[in-house]
């Protein structure tokens, strides 16, 4: 074992880790927000430097198996740091705002952050589980942060019960696996793996495990609450980040531990995906406050992801993987601009009612959040677009139209629900006069720079592509569609 | 001699147990309880396999899976006294601002 | 011996879970789950998993029911006036979620059953403590040290949520 | 000459990164101005330089490389015969909707000059592109600006409109990217080295055809996208209310460009590519435009509101579009694509004059006019000649689209009955019949309001919108062969090659094999097959 090989293969997860403790640290001795806060924004950003470097590197395992580096990986891990350095950069001026900014909640995003990246690297099913719930457990943490209010610590509580009880159902599955392979190795119980009813219980098991956190239908209650009561900032970071790195090791999952011989996953996910779009667009189209919409947005995301991974080519894997960067860079920006304008006007202020006439008033804001919500809403040629483009096109090539009929009647009814929020802001006069608080530097050039990628990627979207679909060329096989 | 089976059966009936504890209790600390109990059931489906197969990994798993059942405990139980302040009641019957 | 002592534990295991869900009483519950986890880390023991009998004592039972009781005290939520939930339907939906589940389990698990014995010849060693410390600081060094973090940062976010008052702010505003 | 092309295009882009830099209301008029006059100037050498005799081919390409690897998504634009004059009428529109809007538009102007600016460069990007992946992302990119422009400068029912406009189209469009991203993929199996392809040059050609099966889903996916854009009958019930509740400018551009969207993909994409579906479709699309043309007539003819009027007469003229093209011969979509131009020209100088009276008397019912033709005699001079250009007149423009087209319809193989181009044929006459009697009861008779005495005449920035439309309407309708060049060759070549295609897709396809349904479009296309061949 080498250990500076090992450490070099996990660095950007060893640096965010390491700064979470030592802001720990800080905060416990000094009240300095201003050093934890530029410690998590240089370590955040070195992580994500490193990453990225990673992503056009070698592949391989480190940790004595327990990690893979480099590839599908990496490219999760620059996914995931992105969201959340973009949400520590905006999330600063919103704490202070709501008056609940403290040392620990940059330190629980730093290792909620490093347990994402060991959760999108994971080579093992101890690594999953161990990143999983290291992320899962800071995220309890950050859903209680308004604790004061009950809608906060509501939030918090169903959190936590319904995040717990889905553990059970996830390392029960493990254990059905191991129990069926003898193996905790992901490649090792791909090699075992058999149509035995153990193995697939177990496989069906952890699925459900990985269904609730990234929040597909039926098992999303808990997400709109969550959603709701959490600071909008740290939603953001919730909805985009955790998701891509559960989505991350969903992708390691399917693709190199089910083998299509042992049972229909393909139909499985295709039927979840199925009704989690309907679902989650259509309870979107009653929802007025905008917190609330989005995290059933959010829902319907999920669902998108999910066609591509029932898809179950390298296409449809790749394909996955653009969606998760572009759902994350207008996600953040989504909450960013709902963080911006909360800010002004406090806690209950995400009805969408409030919204009349801020358009005009707040021009930038209100055009970065139309190109936010047209790109949630899949209008080209923004980055959205793309990322449904691809997904629906590997459903397509892989012969299953009807998904993606479903997928883009749905996605047809979801444009209502997101021209709403313009609709208000620009198509109706504001209420009452309501002063403005200047944004800060930081918060505006963070969402200015969020769509000018929104826009880029939208445009230039082939290099990035080229890159995703390289990581499944060669001797990749995939076992889902067993072809 | 007793064969896998029925730890296993065990397991499953105690996991079960834990299921429908959670859905029909209003009290978020046994809830919690609850899932603890299934939690354990896990484990003992761990262990079992472990022992058969004569391999340290499902050992290694359980050791991980108390460790964060007890990180799990701390937060939760936080959470739990965060709510209680709050609403002077852990019945989740009664935390129903939030809904769809 | 072996499978006298299984019956008893596991009839053990399986009254003390069902008194945890039906006990009206909080304490009693937390109580039935120490006896869940005690009769447990038996099992553990037929089973030759030394190591994790013990801990179970020590860390489910000793730390974490004991930090249970402690909250379930603080809050002074012994008795509940009426048990279960109102909502008949939800009823329903567990009996059938469980009954389902278990089936399913009981039926994917029967059909493993094979010719090895319940206990490997090599537990003797693997259960020891020896035999786990040596992977948990070779093989899996690295979900070791996440936990190591976790547990850190767990301490550290629960006084966060529970803390009762917020801390004060940096006076310092732009 | 590629590059001016591009410059055309992209030329609006910049004249809103001016006004997002002026932040100043009269730059911001003039900027507009400024952009969308170069963009005119400069396609002009575009027009000129056009190689008549080679319409056949795409000219003034740009093409990339691919832009994903595997899969032939590439940046292709360029115009041919198909896409030059509407190209134009484009860019004509521009400078006039900016001026059109010049003392109309009080709030908002940066975001509305912006929303307009945007839109054309949308609109050119649709005729332009050659790449179906690009006309699609134009297609879509045009529901944006005209989305805020009805909805934030429209009038008291805008938010119904809008939304109901933006669904709509939307519905349709994202059924066609299904059925594109099917076509790309069949196409790719078929290509060597790619994957995908939607390359329209290789789509388009003989070497590449399509099973009767897939072509009739994948020409229903494409149709009903472009049948709600037209609209088509009854697909048509979000035009009256977007039309009435838009600001001038923007019925003026849905009228004269965004509807031509529709009309436009129909000859671009469903034509050539699906040449077996769209025959045995045919007659059906042409009892669908019939009932159109007369369905919008009727309704026009008992219509209150002016502008409501002319809306349901844009359903009519389009049902006249749609039947040419569904003649699927030299003639008929000769005339529609004439007709294209007509209509944008004649329905949008009917939405701007709408659109001046309404600046003034700020009512656009029927009842609040009579006998206003005195007061103003040039406007009555000029609605009357856009009037008469609408009904089909013979000498102006829309005489010369409405005879090709019925001529068409006449002498069409796949229409079978000619009571179809009867009928249409009456819905010329009702026409007659609904603008002339409108003109009656706005502009003659006593005067009837008092305050209508005190209207001011047409000044001299809303002569010199109208005046070059007014050019167009009379050169068309004396000399249509300057027009109709340009696509002749294009359009010869294109029937040429989808009925070669439907006739190499019959043989090969066996009755056998295919589902009940499909065999009786079987039977029809050979039929028709069977007739062009021996004619």
């Amino acid at each position: 074992m080498n250990y500076l090989f090992d450490l070099n293969a996990f660095l950007p997860g060893v640096i965010a880790g390491v700064a979470g403790l030592i802001a720990l640290l800080i905060d416990s001795y000094k009240n300095d927000h201003d050093g934890i806060y530029g410690l998590t924004v240089v370590s955040l950003i070195a992580a994500l430097g490193l990453s990225i470097i990673d992503m056009f590197g070698p592949v391989g395992e480190a940790w004595s198996g327990m990690i893979t580096y480099g590839g599908v990986s990496a490219f999760g891990n620059t996914v995931v740091l992105l969201g959340a350095l973009f949400c520590v950069l905006i999330s600063r001026e919103y704490l202070k705002a709501i008056e609940h900014e403290f040392g620990e909640v940059y330190a629980m995003v730093l290792i909620a952050t490093s347990g994402m990246l060991a959760l999108a690297s994971a080579n093992n099913l101890i690594m999953i589980f161990v990143g999983l719930e290291t992320m899962s457990i800071c995220l309890y943490v950050l859903a209680g942060l308004i604790k004061e209010h009950k809608i906060g610590a509501e939030a918090a509580l169903k959190y936590f019960l319904l995040g717990a009880f889905s553990t059970g159902f996830l390392l029960y599955g493990m254990a059905l696996l191991y129990g069926a392979t003898g193996s905790l190795s992901i490649p090792e119980i791909a090699q075992n793996a058999s149509s035995n009813l153990l193995f697939i219980a177990g496989a069906g098991l952890l699925l459900v495990g990985f269904f609730f956190k990234v929040s597909a239908v039926p098992f999303h209650m808990w997400t709109p609450d969550v959603y709701q009561g959490t600071p909008t900032t740290l939603t953001a970071y919730m909805a985009t980040a955790s998701k891509s790195a559960t989505f991350v090791a969903l992708i390691l999952i399917v693709s190199k531990m089910l083998p299509a011989e042992t049972a229909e996953w393909s139909e499985v996910l295709e039927v979840i995906a199925i009704i989690t779009m309907i679902l989650g667009n259509i309870i979107a189209l009653v929802q007025d406050n905008i917190k609330r919409m989005l995290a059933y947005s959010s829902i319907a995301h999920a669902g998108y992801l999910l066609v591509g991974l029932a898809a179950g080519t390298p296409e449809g894997y790749s394909a996955v993987l653009f969606y998760l960067l572009a759902y994350t860079i207008m996600n953040v920006g989504a909450f960013g601009i709902v963080a911006y304008y909360e800010r002004q006007q406090g806690l209950d202020f995400t009805d969408v009612n409030n919204y009349a006439g801020l358009g005009f008033k707040r021009p930038i804001m209100g055009v970065m959040l139309s190109i936010f919500l047209f790109s949630l809403a899949g209008i080209p040629p923004l980055v959205g677009f793309f990322g449904k483009y691809l997904v629906f096109a590997a459903a397509i090539n892989a012969d299953m139209i009807a998904l993606a009929v479903i997928g883009v009647l749905a996605s047809a009814a979801s444009v209502y629900y997101y021209l709403r929020p313009m609709v208000y802001m620009y198509f109706r006069e504001p209420h009452k006069d309501v002063p403005f608080v200047q944004a800060g530097i930081t918060f505006k050039g963070t969402l200015i720079v969020l769509t000018i990628l929104t826009i880029y990627f939208g445009v230039a979207f082939g290099g990035l592509h080229d890159l995703l679909a390289s990581y499944y060329s060669g001797d990749w096989v995939t076992h889902l569609t067993g072809n | 001699m007793i064969s896998i089976d029925w730890y296993l059966a065990l397991s499953a009936i105690l996991f079960c147990i834990g299921i429908v504890g959670v859905l029909i209790r209003k009290n978020a600390i046994v809830i919690f309880m609850c899932v603890e109990l299934m939690l354990n059931a896990v484990n003992l489906s761990l262990v079992s396999f472990s022992s058969h197969y004569g391999n340290v990994d499902g050992q290694i798993l359980v050791f991980f899976s108390l460790a964060i059942a007890a990180a799990e405990a701390v937060v939760g139980l936080a959470i739990i006294i965060a709510i209680f302040r709050n609403n002077f009641s852990v019945d989740i019957t009664q935390i129903n601002l939030l809904r769809w | 011996m072996i499978t006298y002592s299984f019956i008893f534990l596991a009839v053990l295991a399986v009254a003390t879970a069902l008194g945890l869900v039906i006990s009206k009483n909080t304490v009693n519950s937390a109580l039935f789950l120490v006896l869940n986890m005690v009769s447990l880390s038996g099992v553990y023991l037929l089973l030759q998993a030394q190591f994790l009998a013990i801990i179970q004592i020590l860390v489910y039972a000793g730390a974490i029911m004991v930090l249970f009781l402690f909250v379930i005290m603080l809050l002074n939520i012994d008795e509940e006036e009426s048990l279960f939930n109102k909502f008949r339907i939800k009823y329903f939906v567990a009996f059938l979620l469980g009954v389902g589940i278990f089936a399913q389990l009981i039926y994917s698990i029967g059909s493993f059953s094979d010719t090895l014995p319940v206990v490997s010849a090599q537990m003797a060693e693997a259960g020891t403590v020896e035999a786990i410390g040596d992977v948990l600081y070779t093989k899996y060094s690295l979900p070791f040290h996440i936990i190591a973090m976790l547990l850190t940062a767990a301490v550290n976010g629960a006084l966060l949520v529970a803390q009762h008052k917020t801390k004060p702010l940096t006076e310092e505003n732009d | 000459m590629q590059l001016l092309l591009n410059i055309c295009i992209y030329l609006p882009l910049v004249g809103i990164a001016g006004i997002l830099v002026a932040r100043n209301d009269k730059a911001t008029k003039w900027i507009s101005l400024l952009a969308t006059s170069a963009t005119f100037l400069l396609s002009l050498p575009l027009l000129f330089n056009f190689d008549i005799a080679a319409s056949g081919t795409a000219q003034y390409l740009t093409e990339t490389a691919p832009l994903i690897g595997g899969m032939d998504i590439k940046y292709l634009i360029g115009l041919d015969g198909l896409s030059l004059l509407l190209f134009m009428l484009t860019t004509l529109m521009g400078p006039i909707v900016i001026l059109s809007s010049w003392d109309s538009i009080k709030k908002h102007l940066a975001g509305y000059y912006s929303m307009l600016l945007l839109l054309q460069t949308a609109s050119m990007g649709v005729f332009a592109s050659l790449d179906l992946i690009v006309f699609y992302v134009f297609f879509e990119l045009s529901l944006i600006p005209m989305y805020f422009l009805i909805g934030i400068w429209g009038g008291k029912n805008r938010i119904h409109a809008t939304v109901k406009f933006f669904i709509y189209t939307l519905v349709g469009s994202l059924i066609m990217l299904v059925g594109l991203i099917y076509l790309g993929y069949d196409a790719g199996s078929v290509m060597e080295g790619v994957s995908f392809s939607t390359d329209w040059r290789f789509l388009s050609g003989t070497e590449y055809t399509i099973g009767l099966v897939e072509q009739t889903y994948l020409f229903a996916a494409f149709a009903l996208a472009f049948c709600i854009k037209v609209p088509l009958f009854p697909f048509h019930t979000w035009l009256p209310y977007a039309h009435t509740e838009a600001p001038t400018a923007g019925s003026v551009v849905l009228a004269a460009i965004m509807l031509k969207m529709g009309t436009y993909g129909l000859l671009r994409v469903c034509l050539p590519v699906f040449p077996n579906a769209f025959a045995a479709f045919a007659p059906y699309m042409a009892a669908l435009a019939v009932i159109g043309i007369i369905y919008g007539a009727l309704v026009a003819m008992v219509q209150k509101d002016v502008k409501k009027l002319v809306a349901y007469s844009s359903v009519s003229h389009l049902g006249f579009v749609v039947l040419g093209l569904f003649a699927v011969n030299v003639i008929g979509v000769q005339g529609a694509l004439i007709q294209m131009v007509n209509h944008g020209l004649s329905t949008g100088a009917l939405f701007l004059i709408v659109g001046m009276i309404y600046d003034r008397r700020h009512t656009r019912m029927i009842e609040d006019f009579g006998g206003i033709a005195k007061v103003v005699p040039i406007f009555a001079v000029m609605f009357m000649i856009a009037t008469l250009a609408s009904i089909g007149l013979p000498g102006l423009n829309g005489f010369i689209g409405e005879f090709l087209i019925l001529n068409g319809a006449f002498n069409s193989s796949v229409i079978p009955q000619n009571a179809f181009a009867v009928f249409a044929a009456l819905g010329v006459i009702l026409a007659a019949v609904y603008m002339l009697w409108m003109y009656q009861r706005v502009m003659f008779g006593p005067l009837k309001h008092k305050v209508n005495e005190k209207l001011q005449d047409l000044n001299a920035r809303e002569i010199g919108i109208l005046v070059p439309l007014i050019i167009f309407m009379v050169w068309i309708g004396i000399r249509p062969v300057d027009f109709t060049r340009y696509s002749e060759a294009q359009v010869n070549e294109l029937i040429e090659q989808s009925q070669q295609k439907r006739i190499a897709v019959q043989q090969a396809a066996h009755k056998e094999e295919l589902p009940g349904w499909a065999s009786t479009l079987y039977d029809v296309t050979n039929e028709l097959a069977s007739k062009s061949q021996n004619k």
